[in-house]
């Protein structure tokens, strides 16, 4: 019987090219119109080590990964027990591996799958292949995707290279595809209404972001690498200079960000992008942005801490960092993508409001959301009205920090005759000029919360959907895993809600009370051991009394059927 | 030749009164940047003073230009993204000893790599002023402070060898005392092409009025500017820091981001297709 | 009639001495027996400028300004507009100022004050002194004060210099005190029980953390000038080098959390001091303490934010940033002061609590508590229990980062045998071995939680006092203030109760329940415009229903008098 | 004469299995180490390795002395604490070329200054290896990446001048492909007083595969190490980044904290008497 989402995992060690034929194995699914997700689990070698190309694939539209693991497919069993416990293999799930990569060792063994012998070395051998083009062959077959998709996934990713290599990768991955049309495999895809194919997306969420910053209107970047945020300034890189902007390689995150600023000072939109111990080093100059006005946009893409932590695993345990890490009382922007999709329009439309609000926003995407490649719709190009408030013809009387009632001053841009001022750090009066005075800190200190509270931040502030008096509340990546607990709630009769704030800073506390109108149990989930989002809602919205929270860290990410547990718990009602 | 110049010194003066103390050095600075720019003609709304935090990094606001006064350290960060977001405009970067060899240390030796076109003013006073006196990498290792009892036996740094070292293109020496001479060199300075260096040496009357003696101590150096580099460190390497003058103007070619390419942005959208 | 508490104003000019008058009357009041405080209000100048001595003298202890000033005494004029809002002038206040300094200046004369002229500059020519002696005597003859303190107060500040000067200073001040004499002041202060003369002290908070540190066992300090910490490490640097110890100056804050790191992790007690902007140069680093799990103590002496802000003005507003500016989750310690002498202690009690959980700690003083000078009580010298787990002797299976029943591990130092690890800021194994595994992940995030979670913070975690259905809450600096109204509002009738957390985190819910039993109506009172408190408060502890919150920056700081009024507005329980 | 050696060089490898690619430099930098602290027969337990992050930085695990793997671009800053603290120890701060000059740069210059009883060695393979393949500042100006399409065009650092010119007191050059002539710079450095500075080229066969032809670009220096920093400078300046060797040898004093004068905490406390 077809089945609506199928999971596998592809494993094998470093070189066995693994993460190569589940990128094509994604490539081919969504060509053939099936939605799906694909991350990977590796171990802590640079190059090489053992590692699982972990896939999702359904006929429907997914953010998250499933509660099991239907298939796994193993090329060689090197140091898999290091990441057995993020292979959700149980009984009925079946494992495909080659009887010449020895025993399969015990941590998987204990999980009771079914094991399906399939000589994928030999098989490739035999017509000079590579094994894991023989698996990427068995996978389709037991899928049931159509052989043309796997060719032009092979075309793609072998471009360039010699005709004998190519055929050789054909043959191989033919050979997998009989091989893995004789198993007995319940793993057959169904086929849902697909989108006009020319609308499918397939992106990790860092290469999305960096085209919602682009279309945001950013042509600036100064950027030091550090993992995951990498791929969001890789692929700016070339993007930025094809459409007339600049990215630097900065000597540290404190130049990035100065860098940034400075740009932005000058009328260019400008953006950095880190991850946890860079943002930490960026933090004194984004309160530099807050006190000299100067919109600046800091992508965070959150990987599992403390201190350098697990570079290459996600978690949202910076959300504390973004939104109390500057000192002093510095009002400032916090969102957070909801998809990997979503981390398009988050970017872009802070963008639109670091500019209209002359403030820093910071983005809270993850390595999930960063570093999953994901297929979906193609994200519209919005067209936000507003934008930077500039001042080109300044009066004589023209000052930078005026105090206007909805607390936006008018900039004026170096070049502009007349508008010289001085941004400064350093508490001052309306003219910018340096001021200990009470009355200007006093003035100052409220416009520039003023400017951020009163602006209308519209339905885009969170994703909410549903009737009820039961409310999940998540943010970020786990909004994927709540989205579908939600939906198999409302499946079995539940009537659930889901309250997924996209803007975290400044607070919406009318907004959040209409939200949760009528709601009498919370559930709150989210990745962070010290529950960081739980203590955020509590510090700055009215909860129901009762309130459940399933935090922990990222170390095993959340499954929908564990969440979907919790709300039917105490669901009744 | 008789053209009445497009600017005086005052146009580039704003009208906040310096915090600084009475006798400062760093009056006669100001007063040599506003010779500078009147002297390069240049519209003071093309022009951007950016500081970071010290007694000498108050300048910008003293300028009737543009200007960024920052935090403390960060100066020629913000300088650099300014210039190449906006390469027309001259970009100044300004401040202290402590704002720039201390904690600014990293990026002026990557702003001297990076050799993108900007000047750097340093107002070396030997000391923190700002914060009431403390030593700065370029104080001598016997003066004494609250601090760094007895001195901090530490052999100051020549900053000149630095930038010397790691790659400006352009590296002088002033003494606050003479703003003319000040203002000659920031007019060299802001003309060679890439970074440009210039040290002046601008007494702390307040921390270390021993300074005073420094109009004693400077000369001329003795031997014209050098675009060897090698020969260049030599100099330096053995120069008692108060030789004044341009000391290195070599010819690396300034760096310019590489030019855009004309795409929009939806061009940039055909990889994401499945 | 003789009065409890006086409080006055020395003003001038950059270079009338007024600071130096201050001090010498706080000195002399304190050698008389009377309590007493001093604070400074100064313009942006870097030397001179205009500056006011804030003073009040009482015979009760005291650790706030009172609500209005007694008297003025101006040596000139100069700009005292630019702080003329912190001068607490009324029509019941005196000001005597010198006839030929011109007129008053319209913000002062608005105020209503009486004025009494007294010639103070021609007083001083004649007996070849200088003004600010002359107002001293003034002060003290007002004050009622004994000749002889003022003589011995002249004697320490002009120590070692030539005779001529000092008969100069003898003089004008003997003058003064005529002249004060003759005035119609009702300033005279009483005098209550003093204490030993030999256990009173005159101190800043600054000085007072100094001596608490190496009290606590800090010999090394590694540090970058900031204002207003500057004077913690001034007094440290010579004093280490007496008992032993190190103080480097770094090239920046990076540099100074780091070299703290690496002496403590050799083994000898270190610590840092910096304000706001610097404290965020070192998260990245505090993070690394946590993960490393090595003790180091950081003084935050807060100053007024955002970013460069006022370095010369105090304010509570990096509560936020202590308690969640650390990436990731990174549990740590985070105490405060509760008022000048209270400096000593705090700090002594942080490096107690840093090296018996091997984490860092962060305390939060002010510019406040750290630049004011005030008159206490000998801090008696506790020997706390514990410190830090050493093992030296480490068997073959030693593992640094053990899972311990309590979360505290035993650690070997640099040169014991056999004891040799790495520390880490990655996440790592019992052993230390760099680990992103899902299991110790968990297991090494759990236990550092529980090791501060479990520590018994005992009956330091907080000052609490008073029965009653209204509680103030309120944390350092502030809690001077709140402690008067309180005391003010008892001698009303009112029952209140005082809650002043010393320690904020880890959080204790416990012990705020208990102190909370019973409490209907809360008042939070705190320097920060966005409640950072306040905010704290909600995230981590169950509140009364009603809340009500004094929250606003540090321009203009509490006075009792209007707390007391929000005490008794509702209060009538 | 004969007795044998207190230590050989595998008392100092632990057990941990390095995470570096095959062929990688850094497993002949790790060899050197051991037989570096053998051949002065230090106790590993008196050894502390230092280092930030990076491929490089990840050499204290792999060492059976003390370590510390602590954040990016801070390992001299962790050093000198430490070393300052508990000056009877061999303290060794090791990492990358990212790590130590690019982040870490102004550790280094100040460092340098500071001239503290330490040695750094920089295992120098002109790319970020751990963040998958960036240009760092020894990187050449025409190196292609991803995050600089046709190379960053600026010119490479030469972190011997850096370091010459900020006042290091020893300065050597080291190939990992000889890890006997490694060992013995690393020996030198320790022995001598003060701050000393090794670079080892040391591949990344991952990310930069034409580094497999530095075996035939090094060279013995021609010439003796100097003790004379302006000569020392100018033939650094004109090396080509592939002569071995020691090749600055100064004889500045290191930096050692004053000592202390015996006082007991109570002692301090009677300026606090009112
Ligand atoms: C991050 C940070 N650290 C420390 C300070 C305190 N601070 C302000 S200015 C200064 C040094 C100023 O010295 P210098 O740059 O030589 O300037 P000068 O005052 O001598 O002109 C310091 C340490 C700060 N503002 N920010
Ligand atoms: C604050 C911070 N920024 C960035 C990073 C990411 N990062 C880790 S290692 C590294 C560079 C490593 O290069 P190098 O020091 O040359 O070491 P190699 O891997 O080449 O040996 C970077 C940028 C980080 N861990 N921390
Ligand atoms: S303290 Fe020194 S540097 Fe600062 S203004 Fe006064 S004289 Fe100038
Ligand atoms: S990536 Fe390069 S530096 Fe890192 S381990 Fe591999 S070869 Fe070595
Ligand atoms: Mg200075
Ligand atoms: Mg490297």
């Amino acid at each position: 019987m077809a089945r609506h989402s199928i999971s596998l995992a592809l494993t094998g060690s470093g070189g066995a090219g693994v993460m190569t034929a589940g990128n094509m194995l994604l490539d081919a699914a969504a060509a053939s119109g099936c939605h799906g997700l694909m991350t990977r689990s590796a171990g802590p070698q640079i190059r090489g080590g053992e590692a699982a190309a972990l896939l999702r694939l359904a006929d429907f539209p997914i953010d998250s990964h499933d509660d099991r693991l239907d298939l796994a497919i193993a090329v060689d069993w090197e140091n898999v027990q290091r990441f057995a416990a993020e292979l959700a293999l149980d009984k009925q799930s079946a494992i495909v591996a080659d009887p010449a990569a020895g025993e399969m060792p015990a941590a998987i063994a204990a999980k009771g799958a079914r094991l399906l012998a399939v000589p994928l070395k030999q098989i490739a051998k035999s017509c000079n292949g590579r094994p894991n083009m023989v698996a990427l062959g068995v996978a389709m077959a037991a899928l049931g995707l159509d052989e043309g998709f796997g060719l032009k996934a092979i075309d793609k990713t072998l471009e360039g290279r010699d005709a004998k290599t190519i055929e050789a990768s054909y043959a191989a991955f033919r050979a997998g595809l009989a091989a893995g049309a004789a198993l007995d495999l319940d793993c057959r895809l169904a086929r849902g209404q697909t989108s006009h194919p020319s609308h499918r997306w397939v992106s990790s969420g860092n290469h999305a972001a960096g085209l919602g910053a682009i279309r945001g209107g950013i042509r600036f970047v100064a950027a030091y690498p550090i993992t995951p945020a990498s791929e969001v300034l890789e692929w700016l890189a070339p993007a930025l200079r094809r459409v007339g902007g600049t990215l630097v390689q900065a000597e540290d995150e404190l130049a990035s960000i100065n860098m940034a600023i400075g740009a932005s000072f000058g009328g260019v939109p400008a953006l950095t992008a880190t991850s946890g111990p860079g943002l930490s080093l960026m933090l004194e100059s984004i309160g530099l942005a807050v006190a000299s006005e100067t919109p600046v946009v800091v992508i965070d893409v959150m990987r599992g801490g403390p201190s350098t932590g697990i570079p290459t695993k996600s978690e949202q345990a910076d959300l504390a960092i973004a939104i109390h890490g500057l000192h002093g009382d510095a009002p400032h922007l916090v969102v957070a993508p909801l998809s990997v999709a979503d981390c398009l329009f988050t970017t872009q439309w802070a963008v639109h409001l670091a500019e209209s609000t002359q403030a820093p926003a910071i983005v809270l995407s993850d390595q999930f959301l960063g570093q999953a490649r994901a297929v979906f719709e193609r994200p519209a190009d919005i067209a936000f009205a507003g934008g930077r408030r500039i001042e080109t013809a300044p009066g004589a009387g023209y000052a930078r920090y005026a105090l206007t009632a909805d607390g936006v001053s008018p900039m004026t841009l170096p070049g502009t005759p007349g508008g010289q001022y001085t941004a400064d750090g350093l508490e001052h009066d309306a003219r910018g000029t340096p001021s200990s005075r009470a009355d200007d800190h006093t003035a100052q200190m409220a416009k520039r919360a003023r400017k951020l509270d009163g602006f209308d931040y519209g339905r885009h502030w969170a994703e909410i959907d549903g009737e009820g008096e039961i409310a999940v509340l998540s943010w970020g990546s786990t909004a994927g895993a709540v989205r579908e607990a939600v939906a198999r709630a409302r499946a079995q009769g539940l009537h659930v809600r889901l309250i997924t704030p996209r803007l975290l800073l400044p607070i919406q506390p009318a907004r959040m009370a209409a939200a949760l109108e009528g709601v009498r149990r919370v559930l709150v989930v989210e990745q962070s051991e010290g529950a960081q989002f739980h203590r955020y809602l509590r510090a700055h919205y009215d909860l129901p009394k009762s309130v459940e929270v399933m935090a922990r860290t990222g170390a095993l990410p959340f499954r929908p059927g564990e969440i979907l547990g919790r709300i039917a718990a105490g669901g009744a009602s | 030749m008789s053209a009445a110049p497009a600017y005086v010194a005052k146009d580039y003066k704003s009208d906040v009164k310096p915090v600084w103390c009475p006798g400062c050095g760093d009056f006669s600075v100001l007063a040599a940047f506003g010779k500078a720019f009147a002297e390069l003609g240049l519209a003071p709304e093309r022009v951007a003073v950016i500081s970071g935090i010290g007694c000498s990094s108050r300048i910008p606001a003293y300028t009737r230009t543009y200007g960024f006064h920052g935090v403390h350290g960060r100066a020629l960060a913000l300088a650099t993204g300014l210039k190449l977001a906006r390469p027309e405009l001259t970009v100044v970067a300004a401040g202290g000893d402590g704002d720039g060899f201390s904690i600014g240390g990293n990026h002026f030796l990557h702003a001297c790599r990076r050799n993108v076109d900007l000047t750097y003013v340093v107002m070396d006073n030997r000391v923190y002023g700002m914060t009431k006196g403390q030593p700065s990498p370029t104080t001598e290792p016997d003066w004494d402070s609250a601090l760094s009892p007895g001195g901090t036996g530490l052999r100051p740094f020549n900053p000149l060898v630095i930038a010397l070292a790691s790659g400006a293109n352009f590296v002088a020496r002033a003494f606050s005392g003479d703003p003319n001479a000040c203002a000659a060199m920031i007019v060299a300075a802001i003309r060679h092409p890439g970074f440009s260096f210039v040290e002046i040496l601008s007494p702390c009357v307040t921390f270390r009025p021993d300074q005073r003696g420094w109009k004693e101590q400077v000369r001329q150096a003795p031997v014209a500017a050098t675009g060897d580099p090698a020969r260049a460190a030599r100099r330096l390497m053995t120069d008692d820091g108060f030789n004044l003058g341009v000391l290195y103007q070599g010819d690396r070619l300034p760096y310019r981001p590489p030019p855009g390419e004309g795409a929009r942005p939806a061009d940039l959208e055909a990889e994401f297709a499945a």
